[in-house]
Order: structure tokens, then C-alpha cells, then sequence
């Protein structure tokens, strides 16, 4: 009795961990699209989590009008490869529109007012998605409650890939989130530090002035900076939809706290810095839910950032920049 | 300095002189008083962001404690019984005293890593007044709420006359100790703090403790506010009335009146809540008018088109007036000082 | 310099259209509910029920115009109900003489406001979604309500719905029934939600069950899978979520269900509506999953209530959600008010309203009892089938926390 | 005895030693030059000096002694404050509910006058009936988490330029950092703020001694930017000076905290050949004022001209020390200098 006890025990914890791990992966990848753009121009894109719900409404409209949910086999996978693209494209361009209205024309004229334009679309793209949901799709179910949550339907199975009788759960929806995940990493890892325009964002965060005497058109670096992050605001939408089935405009602003929490909890500017913030993240999320009361998970989370950054100021892996004097 | 006091003084003997002729209109009175309210709290962010350059996007959690604060220590279920006036004052000591907790560990963080630990603050302020049950009610809010009382005579809540003109000498009186401090040494250090924090830091002053004073100040300010809103509407309303969502409202405020003018925080207040109070609301009369077939389209509700309005015209403003709409430190370009000839500082070469 | 007047200006201008006066010859009633953010799903049904009750009586009683105003309690900064509307509206209301009926609110924290405010007026206040109870019962709330929200002493506030302490104890009742021994309850930590799981709580411990958590949820987390996790491993056979569609319900039933839960879940009115099934997937809430309403579903109804359905089918092309039969329910009583009230004006109104006896309504034939509370005690249990609400059994008409006789196993349920 | 000694300051970035076991001393009222090439660590040199950096080996005494806080009995009181707070706090913040509950909830009913004897009795009751798990231990966690921040932020904070400042180190910056939006009094004001006295509560309230001290430290402030030659823009911004006034202005504020010694870095840079000398003039006039002066420069007849001693950097090393006929005879500064103007 005693020995299956601790059996189960450990099955929980292998469980949260589980979780844990997958939510903090979904995190990380709207994580790096404020840290991006924040190493770039030093804008917190209030924008970026309602971006990021948009394109999981825009998943969900493909997928109706296309009827993804009804391909079997290995259509499925096409599917989901389909609204990844379909997503990312569509987050990057309106991420890249969103800054050459909205934030560009503000960029010499300090932080604030670009933080309150970014407010600004982001209370816009929250209105977007209401209007969204109005569509008369059957997936929005005739678009008659505009407002209401939407159910996403389950294009990835959820079946227990450790068998139906192991409590644990390993499902292909986890999976599909690592797939995801680690391969986007690896590739920005390489965009960043391998490519030319890599080279130029990092020019570019460290000192826009010298870039530009360098003869790196630094417009087009942003810009190109709001498409990458706008693409994984993308991914990380369809993910997140896949993952959890239900989408509502009112989701941006939860998942973008989380993300921007993750960011500075890894340290701004960072990227790996924002994939080990929202790995925290998402684990202490699941243990505090696992182990402690739901009810408090957020004091807990945002306790513990509190205690890392008096002893990290410059958060998880961030470096502390030497000011120049 | 005269040439600053004037937009302020102006605001004022504007507002004392609107119940002259919008006497009549409750809507009037309630945009108003939802305006000085929050531009209490304007007033606060304004000292530690617009004065002292900390972005804190947790103002909603003062002002809660503010609230909650001045209902626990006034309301009837509970022992103490302070009264409105002590209530009042010992909201703000409260804030100042969470302010400065929460400041005290957490000053030496530099702009965005203090803003998330700022937003962190209003979470968990919202979960632990909401998870408290047993001493703030959880999500019931505290109500009734005591009526101020001045030598006898008790300003009940249908008398808006009253209470607009209570609400406005008292941010008054906020506004005149802010722009005390403002303009001693106390402000200066402030204010030298957001213009450079280690050239300042070089003349001797030091960053934590005149951070901490500003944060608790600008908490304390923040609480009142807090407070009034409270007692304004004889109940907390529940914690979530203080979310983030307000936060980023007090922030907008400053913004776009203009960072770190106490005119402008004013003026702020005035187009940020009265959009909400007035015209928002009246679009939704007008559009709304007449409208009584079926409102299955999502389009059709004027309601539904409210985040649009509000973010277009932040967008708008920042656009129009990037510096607010009342930016701070008129006299440098009143008394006529021509720009100096813009020198191209020499790139600093190396560690030299 | 010249900023500030030309926005004082501005402002004025606006602040002088606001103070717009009332027409001559009509009566006005208004509606007090969030309109901006997630609940607009659930008012905007309640609205259609209001205009479809002025519609069937012609938009006219007695020679006297019905104007109808459909105001927002919520702000598009909080994106939910928010405390300064509502005191806003309250007091837009008390101003404007020719409104003599005021239907709200949807939270029941928002009533905490507007209540003093209308009572000191004498304006009659009907609510179709509070079910707080301490905002009429005295005993069950705080020790100073409800006679804190009736300064001028008299009951001006009525509600159409059943409080908390009726449905929660229901469904407690039913799991008990339904052979469950192990429950855990979870909770939005909303006045509406917590309150109605507390009772559940007390009434299922009452009934010998055992209670093997109760937790509150964070409304705004993405989902649900470690707290689902937590049911799971805790060996319940039966879970209860005091929630609304907007308060993630949806999310919670499918998290559970995908977390490999396979116990009964009962869910309180507030998801009894097509967009809760919409969130939650249909397939998840099949067989197993029952929703308490306050009422008879609207296929259930008869007499009234089905040419109620009849005609909102009819005018809306829609078929009626759950809350709207709740808002047709409100203007209904009130325009009955208006027509027998023997003066047309707020006094005369709130004297009608309070001796509403034996009304004839969509809901069935109730009263309004002295603390303003409806007597209509009946309510259902539903389940899901093919995605739609299927009626399993009317349950409650005995007095609050008495059995229900002769409840029926949720797997006679299933098997219908 | 010197006024300042600099003993072995190493400072090292990463891989890169920027200053490398520099040592000097400074004579009281005299005008002290470092020179070097760029890159030579001469800044760095400046600013470990003066608390901006934390020299990576090394020390700086002032008047024999280092500025810096030492733990100290007020440093373990604090620790000890804020450790017992953190575990208090931690256990109410825990047992809030019950306590509330046991001392108030139970004991208050509407209308009546509340017994607070009793109250706190049951208070005190629920406290002490607390287990364990959610009472000791949570306790010695917060008092721990607390003293350790304590202790985290003070070695953070026991070597900072505001306490070196406070000592009578006063500096400028190479590319100078004046408080741009403030104006020019303003900026004096500020840089005088080691020397006021009116509190918070006096400026809040205006309670007598806030005018005295206002209209004293105006005038105060007027004398000095007249000194500097700017009282006729005393009332505008900053930002709006032309160059060369903003390091007179830099000076002033400088000035303004009455230090003793005064660091300037890199005075004459970007200006032409008639303000250099009357920045000549100035520096000798802050001189004669006793207040002793270190100087980065690289304006040799600036140097030559004023300094009493020189030292000068190479590659972070001090390659040769002593006056400026001294330093004009030795070959190997003459080499590392005029290398550097090559590449230059």
C-alpha cells in the first residue's frame, strides 16, 4: 500500500512536470517576441499578446473554411503545418504593419508615447478579435455570440502515448508543442547569430546610432525584427490553440503578462534568457497548481520573480550592461 | 514659475466655475468626480514615473490598498471605525507604507525589470485581497462606506454638488503639496534622478533612498485617491476593479497629459476618464438610438466598438502631441532661449 | 499654451449634448448591464428579451410611449463591469424623472452599488442574473445587509432569478444522487461562483459526501491541466464548478475531460447557455456533464414560456439562450407594473411591482415574496446531447434545501 | 600626507584589463593631470575612483581611510530588523485569516463596542496554536530571505558615488551628463543637495527654515554660475546651452557640493583654442579656491600649462609619473603619446 502510494506520488510529479514543461515551451515562444523587440527599440509591444491572439482566430478561420478538422491520416499533419504557416505569415505581416503605423513614426519621440501607442493598438487588435468572433463560420458557431470562447477543434489527438492504463500522460499534443518549439529556436539561434541580418539586429540593439553610420538601414532591421517575432507570435498561437482548444480575444492579455513576465525573468534582451524565464514560468505555474492551492499561483510567481531579480537583477541569464560614463 | 502655475490654476477656476452651468446634469457630476478621482492617482504615478523616471505599471494596486485600507478601517463590520477623515489620512499612510515595502527591496532594478516587478505587485495584491476572505471580503467588496462629516454637517452621496467641490479641494490640496515638493529639494533630486540617475548619484545624491521617498509618496497620493474613489462609491466593488487594466489607464493619464507636468496629469485625467464617462457613452446613445431589431451581428451594438474608439485615439494623440498635451517645463521655451547650436558630441572613443 | 481651453471647450460642448433632457409623453425604462468585454454574450440575449417584451405590447401602454435605453455598466479599460459606470448609470437613472423602471444588473457586485443609490429614489430595480443572496436575504450575507442597500426602507429591488443558496444546494443534491461517494469542487473566486460552491460544499457534506478539495481557479490562466491533474489524482468520482462560460468554464470541463477525468460535472446556471458548450467542445461535456438552471430550459416551457420561445425564435432568428428568458421575464413584470400601477410614475410603479402575485410568466406562475425574491423555486438539471441541452429533470419545487423527490441517476439521464 | 591615495587599482572587464595595478598619490591644492592615449583606462581609472565601478583589486583612501561602509553594528542591527520583520510578516501573511477571524470576526458583532483585551487574547491564541508547518518554518524562511537581501543590497550598496560624492568628491563626465530638462540653477541646486538640510516634512509643509535655506541656496547658486560666467541663463534649460557653456555649467554643479576635490574629465574636449584658455583660467581659479583638481586631458598645452604633477597611462599601466617638465623629458611617454596621436 505504502510502496504504490509513492508510485502515484511520483507519478503526479512526473505529470506536472510534464505540463509544466509544455505550457512553459508555448510561453517561451511569444517570450522571444517581446524580447526581440525590446532589445531592438526598447518598447514593451503591449501589442504582442493580443497579436498572438489574432492568429489563433486566423487558424481557426482557415481551418473552417478549409475544413481542416475533416482531412484524416496523414492530412492532419499538412493541416497543422498549413495553419502554422498560415498564422505566422499572417502575425509577421500585421506585427510589421502594426510598426509602421503605430510605433515608427513615434520612435524618436521616447519610450512613453511608444509604449501608449502600443497600448493603443493593443486595445485595437482586443476590438478586432470581438469583431472576429462575430464571423458567421460555423467554427465560430455562426458568429452569434461574438464574445464567447471559442472551441478549437482537436486537429491533434489527445491520446496517452504511455498507454490508457499509465495515470501519467504523454500525449502527441505535447509533442507537437517541443516539435514546434525546438526546431523555431534552433533556427532564430541560427538567424541571430550566423546570418547577416542577425548580425545587424545585434548592431542595431547595441547602438542604433553606429549601426546606421555602419550603413545598416536600420528601418528595415526592425521591421525585419517585428516580422520574425510576429511569425512566432504565429507559431506559438497555433500551438497554444492546439493545445489548449479554446481561443477568445480576451486570451492576449494573459499570454502576453506571461510572456513579458518570462522575458524580464530570463533578462530582457536575452533570448535564451526568455526560453529559461518561461520554462520557470510554466513550472512553477504546475507545482503551485500540482502541489500548493491554485488560488495563489500567481503571488507565487510573481514572489519568486521578485526574489531573483533582488538577487539577479538583470534577470536569469541577462548581463548587466556597464552604462557608459 | 508663474507662467507654469497657470495651466493649473487655470483647471481649477474651471472646474470650480462647471457646476454653474452643468449644475443640473447628474452625468456632469459623476464624469467629474470619476476625473478628480483619478486624477489623484494620475498625481501619484506622475511622482514617481513622470518625476522620478521608475514606469509603474501597478498603480491600480495602490490605489486598491487605498481603498481597502479606508473601507476596513471606516465600515460598520469592522471594530475600528475610524471615521471619513481618519480614514482618509491613514489610506495614504497605508500606501506609503506598501509603497515603500515594496519599493524598499526592489529600487536598485533598473526601468523594465521594476515595471514587471510593479505589474507583479497588482497581481498579487488582486489574489490576496480576493483569497482573504475572512478580512476583505473577497470579491463582495465592503460596503456601506461613511459619509464625510464637516463641523455637523454630513455630505450624503445624492449631494454631487457637494462632494464635486470636496473632490476638488482636495486635489487641491494634492496638487499644492505635490508641486511643494516639486519645486524644493526634494523635487530636484527627484527630477535629477529621471535625467540621469548616475550623474546624479555623482553629486552626492542617494538613488535608493530619494526613489523610495518618491515611490511612497506618489503610493501614498495614489491610496487617497484609492480611498475617495471608495468612498464615492460607498464600496470597494471588488478587487478587480483594480486591475491592470487600471494601471494602464493611470499611465495613459500621465502620458498623455504630459510626462512629469502636473497640469498635464490633470488635464490627462480630464480626456482619459471623460472620454470613458462622456463621450463613449454618448456615442453609444447616439448610434444606439432607435436600435431595436437584431443585435446578433456583432457589428451593430455601438458597445462593441468601444476598444476601437479608445485605442485609435491613443494612437491618435501620441501622434498628434507625442510630448502630451500639456508637456512639462513651459518656461524653458517661454523666457525665448534659443536651442543651442546643436554639437554633435564626439563619439566617445574607447575606454579613454 | 492655448491646449487647455480648447479642450475645456471641447469638454464642454460634449458635457452640454450629455445633459440632454427626457421626452414628454413616454416612459423610459433602462437596462443596466456590461455590454463592452466577454459578458456581452449573455446581456446581449437578455436585451433581446427585454425588446422583445416591449414589442409584444406594442411599444405602448396606456397612450404612454415605452422607450427603452440598453446602457453599458462596463468600460472598454476594464473590459467587465466596472463600479464607476454602474454609479454612473445609477445616477444617469435617478436624474432623468421619466425612467421609472431599471432592469440590472448582470453582477451582482454592480447591484452593491446601484441599489442604495435607486432605493433612496424609489426607482424600481429588477435584476435577471443576481443571485448573491445577501443582496435581499437577511442572514445570509454580511451582518449589515440587505438593510444597507434599502436606506429608504422600503424593498425597492426585486430579482427574477433563484440566489445561490437554492441551485447550489440542488446540485449537490444530484451528485449525492447520482451514487457519487468522493467530489471536489473548484470555484472562480467570483461573488456569483464561490458563493453558489460554498453552498454546494455545505450541502454536499450535509449528504455524507466527501469533499476532496475546493479550490479556487485564476479566470484568465490559459488552462487548467495541472489543477485537472490534481481532480484526476485525487480519486473523485464527481466534480462541481461554481463558474460562468466567462469565467473559463468552458476551459475547466475541457481540461478535465482531456486530463482523463471521467466523472460527473456539474456546472451552475451561469454556463447554461450555447456559448458554454461552444467553449467546451460538445464532445466533452457529453453524457456526463450536467448544468443546473434556475427555471425550465426553454424547450421545457409551456403556455408562456413556449410563446415566448415561439416569438423570440420568430423575432431574433435565434433560438432563446437561457439568460434571455430571464430578461424577457424582468421587462415583462415590469410593463405588467406599469399597466396596473395606478399612477405612472416611479412610486406608483415600485407599489405595482412589489404586489406582483401569481404572474403569469415565461418561468411559470410565481410572486414576488416580501424580502423582493421571486417564489418561483422550480429549477432543472440538463445535460449535454449532440451539442444542444437536452431538459432531464425538474428538481427544487419543495423549499430551498429540501430533498428533491425522487432525483434520478445521471446514467438514467445518459440514457435518454 | 596625501589627500588622495590610489594603491594597485585593477579593474577587469570580462577578459579585458582595462586599468592594471595603477597607483598614485594626490597632494592637497595642487592640480593633478592623468594623461594616456585612448583606450589607456584613464575613464576607468575616474570612475573606479570615484565609486561608479568596483575596482576589481585595489583601493582608494581618502584622507587616509576608504570610503566605503564597513559591516558595521548598524549593518547587523538592520539585518537583524529586517530578518525578524521578513519572519513575522511571512507568519501573518500566512495566519492572517485565522487570526483575523479568531481576534475580530468572532469577537465583533454590529452595533456593539468591540473588547479589544479580548480580541487580542484570541489573537494571541490563534498565533501560538499555529503548527508548525505553516508557523516555525515558513517564519525562519521569510527571516532568512529577509536578512539576505539586507545583505545582498548592501554589498551592492556600501561603495556608491553618492557616499564618495558625499566625502568631497566631486566630478565631470567625458561626455558630459547635465540634467538636461532642468535649468541651469536647477542644476547647480542639485549638485548642492549634500549641503541642505530641509528635510522632507519641511519642504512638504514649508515649515520655517525652508524659505532661509531656499533664498540662501539661490544665491548661492546665482554666485556660482556667475563664477562659471553663465548668471544670465540662469532660468533656462540646460539642454538649450551651446556646447562649451554645458562643461562650464558641469563645473559649477560640480562645484556646487563645495568638495575637495575636484575630478574633471576631459574639460577642454571639443572646444576651441580661446575657450580652452579661459577653462585654463577657470581651473586655475577653482584652484585658488583650495579645492584640489584631477584632470583627464588631452590637450597638451592645457596640461603642460596648469598641472603641477602628471601621470600617464598606457595600456591600463602607469608607464611614468611627475611634473610636466618631467614628464616632457621622458622618452617613453613621449612615445606612447605621440604613437597614439598617429592613430589618431
Amino acid at each position: 500500500m505504502k510502496k504504490r502510494l509513492d508510485s502515484m506520488e511520483l507519478d503526479f510529479f512526473l505529470q506536472q512536470l510534464i505540463t509544466g514543461l509544455s505550457n512553459g515551451m508555448i510561453i517561451a515562444l511569444i517570450a522571444i517576441g517581446y524580447t526581440m523587440v525590446y532589445g531592438i527599440i526598447e518598447l514593451i509591444n503591449f501589442a504582442h499578446g493580443d497579436l498572438f491572439m489574432l492568429g489563433s482566430f486566423l487558424a481557426l478561420t482557415v481551418l473552417g473554411v478549409l475544413g481542416i478538422d475533416a482531412w484524416t491520416g496523414g492530412g492532419t499533419w499538412l493541416g497543422v503545418l498549413l495553419l502554422l504557416l498560415s498564422s505566422a505569415a499572417f502575425c509577421a505581416g500585421l506585427n510589421w504593419s502594426i510598426e509602421r503605423i503605430a510605433y515608427r513614426p513615434l520612435r524618436a519621440s521616447g519610450k512613453l508615447s511608444l509604449l501608449v501607442s502600443a497600448i493603443g493598438a493593443s486595445f485595437i487588435l482586443v476590438n478586432l478579435g470581438l469583431f472576429w468572433g462575430g464571423l458567421p463560420l460555423d467554427v465560430f458557431a455562426g458568429g452569434v455570440a461574438a464574445a464567447a470562447p471559442k472551441d478549437f477543434p482537436p486537429l491533434v489527438p489527445n491520446t496517452n502515448l504511455l498507454g490508457e492504463d499509465s495515470l501519467v500522460q504523454l500525449t502527441p499534443k505535447d509533442l507537437l508543442v517541443l516539435g514546434v518549439t525546438l526546431p523555431t529556436m534552433l533556427a532564430l539561434t541560427w538567424i541571430v547569430t550566423r546570418t547577416r541580418l542577425g548580425k545587424a539586429m545585434r548592431a542595431t540593439a547595441q547602438n542604433p546610432v553606429a549601426a546606421r553610420l555602419m550603413g545598416i538601414d536600420t528601418d528595415r532591421v526592425i521591421g525585419a525584427t517585428f516580422l520574425i517575432g510576429g511569425a512566432l507570435g504565429g507559431f506559438a498561437s497555433v500551438i497554444y490553440a492546439l493545445y489548449n482548444n479554446t481561443i477568445s480575444f480576451q486570451m492576449g492579455y494573459r499570454a502576453g503578462m506571461d510572456a513579458f513576465t518570462a522575458a524580464v525573468l530570463g533578462g530582457i534582451g536575452s533570448m535564451p534568457g526568455a526560453v529559461a524565464g518561461a520554462l520557470v514560468i510554466g513550472l512553477v505555474r504546475a507545482m503551485s497548481d500540482g502541489y500548493l492551492e491554485t488560488r495563489w499561483t500567481n503571488t507565487i510567481v510573481f514572489g519568486i520573480l521578485v526574489l531573483i531579480l533582488i538577487f539577479r537583477p538583470s534577470g536569469l541569464l541577462g548581463s548587466r550592461a556597464k552604462e557608459k560614463v | 514659475m508663474a507662467a507654469r502655475l497657470n495651466p493649473i490654476l487655470a483647471f481649477f477656476a474651471i472646474a470650480a466655475a462647471l457646476p454653474l452651468f452643468f449644475g443640473a446634469s447628474g452625468l456632469f457630476y459623476d464624469a467629474f468626480q470619476s476625473i478628480f478621482v483619478f486624477a489623484l492617482v494620475g498625481l501619484g504615478l506622475n511622482i514617481i514615473t513622470g518625476f522620478t523616471g521608475m514606469l509603474n505599471l501597478g498603480m491600480a494596486a495602490f490605489m486598491a490598498i487605498g481603498a481597502y485600507a479606508f473601507a476596513i478601517l471606516t465600515c460598520d463590520i469592522y471594530p475600528f471605525q475610524v471615521g471619513f477623515w481618519w480614514g482618509l489620512l491613514l489610506a495614504g499612510a497605508v500606501g506609503a507604507v506598501a509603497g515603500f515595502l515594496l519599493g524598499a527591496p526592489t529600487l536598485g532594478l533598473s526601468g523594465d525589470y521594476l515595471a514587471i516587478v510593479t505589474m507583479g505587485f497588482g497581481e498579487i495584491t488582486l489574489d490576496v485581497l480576493k483569497n482573504l476572505e475572512a478580512i476583505t471580503k473577497g470579491t463582495q467588496g465592503i460596503n456601506p462606506l461613511p459619509r464625510p462629516t464637516i463641523g455637523g454637517w454630513t455630505i450624503e452621496l445624492q449631494d454631487e454638488r457637494s462632494w464635486y467641490y470636496l473632490l476638488l479641494v482636495l486635489l487641491g490640496v494634492a496638487v499644492l503639496f505635490v508641486r511643494r515638493l516639486e519645486r524644493s529639494r526634494t523635487g530636484r533630486a527627484w527630477l535629477s534622478i529621471r535625467e540621469d540617475a548616475l550623474a546624479s548619484q555623482c553629486m552626492g545624491i542617494p538613488p535608493k533612498r530619494t526613489r523610495m521617498i518618491a515611490f511612497a509618496t506618489g503610493s501614498a497620493v495614489a491610496a487617497f485617491g484609492g480611498a475617495l474613489f471608495a468612498a464615492l462609491l460607498s464600496s470597494t466593488g471588488e478587487p478587480n476593479s483594480y486591475d491592470f487594466q487600471v494601471s494602464i489607464l493611470a499611465l495613459c493619464i500621465i502620458i498623455v497629459g504630459g510626462m512629469g507636468s502636473v497640469a498635464g496629469t490633470l488635464v490627462g485625467a480630464a480626456v482619459m476618464v471623460g472620454m470613458n464617462a462622456i463621450v463613449l457613452v454618448k456615442i453609444a446613445d447616439w448610434f444606439g438610438a432607435g436600435d431595436s431589431g437584431s443585435s446578433s451581428n456583432v457589428l451593430a451594438s455601438p458597445n462593441n466598438w468601444k476598444y476601437l474608439i479608445f485605442g485609435l485615439a491613443l494612437i491618435l494623440v501620441m501622434r498628434l502631441k507625442p510630448e502630451g498635451l500639456v508637456p512639462p517645463r513651459l518656461e524653458s521655451t517661454a523666457t525665448g532661449v534659443p536651442p543651442g547650436p546643436t554639437v554633435s558630441v564626439p563619439p566617445a572613443g574607447g575606454r579613454a | 499654451m492655448n491646449t487647455l481651453p480648447t479642450i475645456v471647450a471641447a469638454w464642454l460642448s460634449l458635457v452640454i449634448a450629455a445633459a440632454s433632457s427626457a421626452q414628454n409623453g413616454t416612459i423610459k425604462i433602462v437596462s443596466s448591464l456590461p455590454r463592452t468585454g466577454s459578458a456581452n454574450a449573455q446581456t446581449g440575449t437578455i436585451v433581446n428579451g427585454i425588446k422583445m417584451a416591449i414589442a409584444e405590447v406594442g411599444g405602448k401602454i396606456d397612450g404612454y410611449e415605452i422607450a427603452y435605453e440598453d446602457w453599458d455598466d462596463a468600460s472598454p479599460q476594464r473590459g467587465n463591469w466596472d463600479p464607476t459606470v454602474e454609479a454612473q448609470n445609477a445616477n444617469k437613472a435617478v436624474t432623468d424623472s421619466s425612467i421609472v423602471g431599471y432592469i440590472g444588473t448582470f453582477n451582482s457586485g454592480a447591484a452593491k452599488i446601484s441599489m442604495p443609490e435607486l432605493n433612496r429614489a424609489g426607482l424600481v430595480m429588477i435584476s435577471p442574473a443576481n443571485t448573491y443572496s445577501g443582496l435581499t436575504k437577511p442572514g445570509l450575507g454580511e451582518a449589515n445587509e440587505p438593510a444597507i442597500y434599502r436606506p429608504s426602507g422600503k424593498i425597492s429591488y426585486f430579482r427574477v432569478v433563484p440566489t445561490d443558496d437554492l441551485q447550489g444546494a440542488v446540485a449537490a443534491e444530484f451528485v449525492a444522487a447520482s451514487g457519487a461517494k468522493r467530489v471536489f469542487v473548484l470555484h472562480d473566486r467570483e461573488l456569483y461562483g464561490k458563493g453558489i460552491a460554498e453552498v454546494f460544499e455545505r450541502r454536499a457534506k450535509e449528504l455524507g459526501l466527501q469533499v476532496s478539495g475546493m479550490e479556487g481557479i485564476d479566470t484568465k490562466a490559459a488552462n487548467y491541466k495541472s489543477l485537472a491533474q490534481k481532480v484526476k489524482f485525487s480519486k473523485s468520482d464527481a466534480a462541481f464548478f461554481g463558474g460562468t462560460t466567462q469565467t473559463n468554464a468552458g476551459q475547466v470541463a475541457k481540461d478535465l475531460r482531456s486530463a482523463g477525468f471521467l466523472g460527473t460535472l456539474v456546472v451552475p446556471d451561469g454556463c447554461c447557455e450555447e456559448a458554454f458548450i461552444q467553449a467546451a467542445g460538445a464532445n466533452n461535456l457529453e453524457g456526463n456533464t450536467f448544468v443546473t438552471f434556475g427555471g425550465l430550459p426553454p424547450a421545457e416551457l409551456t403556455g408562456r414560456g413556449a410563446q415566448f420561445r415561439d416569438g423570440y425564435r420568430k423575432m431574433f432568428d435565434a433560438d432563446p439562450e437561457a439568460y434571455a428568458v430571464y430578461g424577457y421575464e424582468c421587462a415583462r413584470v415590469l410593463l405588467d407594473a406599469i399597466r396596473r400601477a395606478a399612477s405612472k410614475d416611479r412610486a406608483g410603479v415600485l407599489q405595482a411591482v412589489a404586489q406582483t402575485k401569481d404572474f403569469d410568466g415565461a418561468l411559470g406562475r410565481w410572486s414576488f415574496d416580501a424580502n423582493g425574491d421571486t417564489t418561483n423555486r422550480v429549477m432543472s438539471i440538463n445535460a449535454v446531447k449532440d451539442g444542444k441541452f437536452v431538459f432531464v429533470k425538474r428538481v427544487g419545487d419543495a423549499a430551498a434545501g429540501g430533498a428533491a423527490k425522487g432525483p434520478e441517476t445521471p446514467s438514467d439521464a445518459a440514457a435518454r | 600626507m596625501s589627500l588622495l591615495e590610489v594603491r594597485d587599482i585593477t579593474m577587469r572587464f570580462g577578459g579585458l584589463t582595462a586599468v592594471d595595478g595603477v597607483s598614485f598619490d594626490v597632494r592637497e591644492g595642487e592640480i593633478f593631470a592623468v594623461i594616456g592615449p585612448n583606450g589607456a583606462g584613464k575613464t576607468t581609472l575616474f570612475n573606479a575612483i570615484t565609486g561608479v565601478y568596483e575596482p576589481t583589486r585595489g583601493s582608494v583612501r581618502f584622507r587616509g581611510s576608504q570610503v566605503r561602509q564597513n559591516p558595521d553594528a548598524r549593518l547587523v542591527r538592520r539585518t537583524l530588523v529586517v530578518g525578524v520583520t521578513g519572519a513575522i510578516s511571512t507568519f501573518l501573511a500566512l495566519n492572517s485569516q485565522e487570526i483575523w477571524t479568531a481576534a475580530i470576526g468572532a469577537n465583533y458583532l454590529l452595533g456593539k463596542p468591540f473588547p479589544w483585551q479580548q480580541a487580542l487574547a484570541d489573537a494571541w491564541a490563534t498565533a501560538r496554536a499555529v503548527p508548525a508547518v505553516w508557523g516555525v518554518i515558513p517564519a525562519i524562511v521569510g527571516g532568512v530571505i529577509g536578512a539576505a537581501t539586507v545583505l545582498a543590497l548592501w554589498q551592492r550598496l556600501r561603495r556608491t558615488p553618492d557616499l564618495i560624492a558625499r566625502a568631497g568628491l566631486a566630478r565631470t563626465f567625458q561626455n558630459i551628463r547635465l540634467f538636461t530638462d532642468l535649468s541651469l540653477i536647477e542644476n547647480v541646486l542639485v549638485g548642492m543637495d549634500s549641503r541642505l538640510h530641509c528635510g522632507y516634512w519641511t519642504n512638504l509643509l514649508r515649515l520655517p527654515g525652508f524659505l532661509g535655506e531656499s533664498k540662501r541656496s539661490t544665491a548661492e547658486a546665482m554666485d556660482l554660475l556667475a563664477f562659471v560666467g553663465l548668471a544670465d541663463r540662469a532660468q533656462s534649460a540646460a539642454g538649450s546651452l551651446p556646447y562649451g557653456h554645458r562643461r562650464r555649467l558641469e563645473i559649477a554643479r560640480a562645484l556646487a557640493s563645495r568638495p575637495t576635490v575636484l575630478l574633471l574629465d576631459e574639460p577642454a574636449a571639443g572646444m576651441n583654442p580661446s575657450e580652452v584658455t579661459s577653462l585654463m583660467q577657470l581651473i586655475q581659479r577653482v584652484r585658488d579656491r583650495g579645492i584640489t583638481v584631477i584632470l583627464i586631458e588631452h590637450h597638451m598645452k592645457l596640461v603642460m600649462g596648469i598641472s603641477d604633477r602628471i601621470v600617464v597611462l598606457q595600456y591600463g599601466k602607469k608607464i611614468g609619473e611627475g611634473t610636466p617638465q618631467e614628464i616632457q623629458a621622458d622618452r617613453r611617454c613621449i612615445e606612447a603619446y605621440l604613437g597614439a596621436e598617429d592613430e589618431l
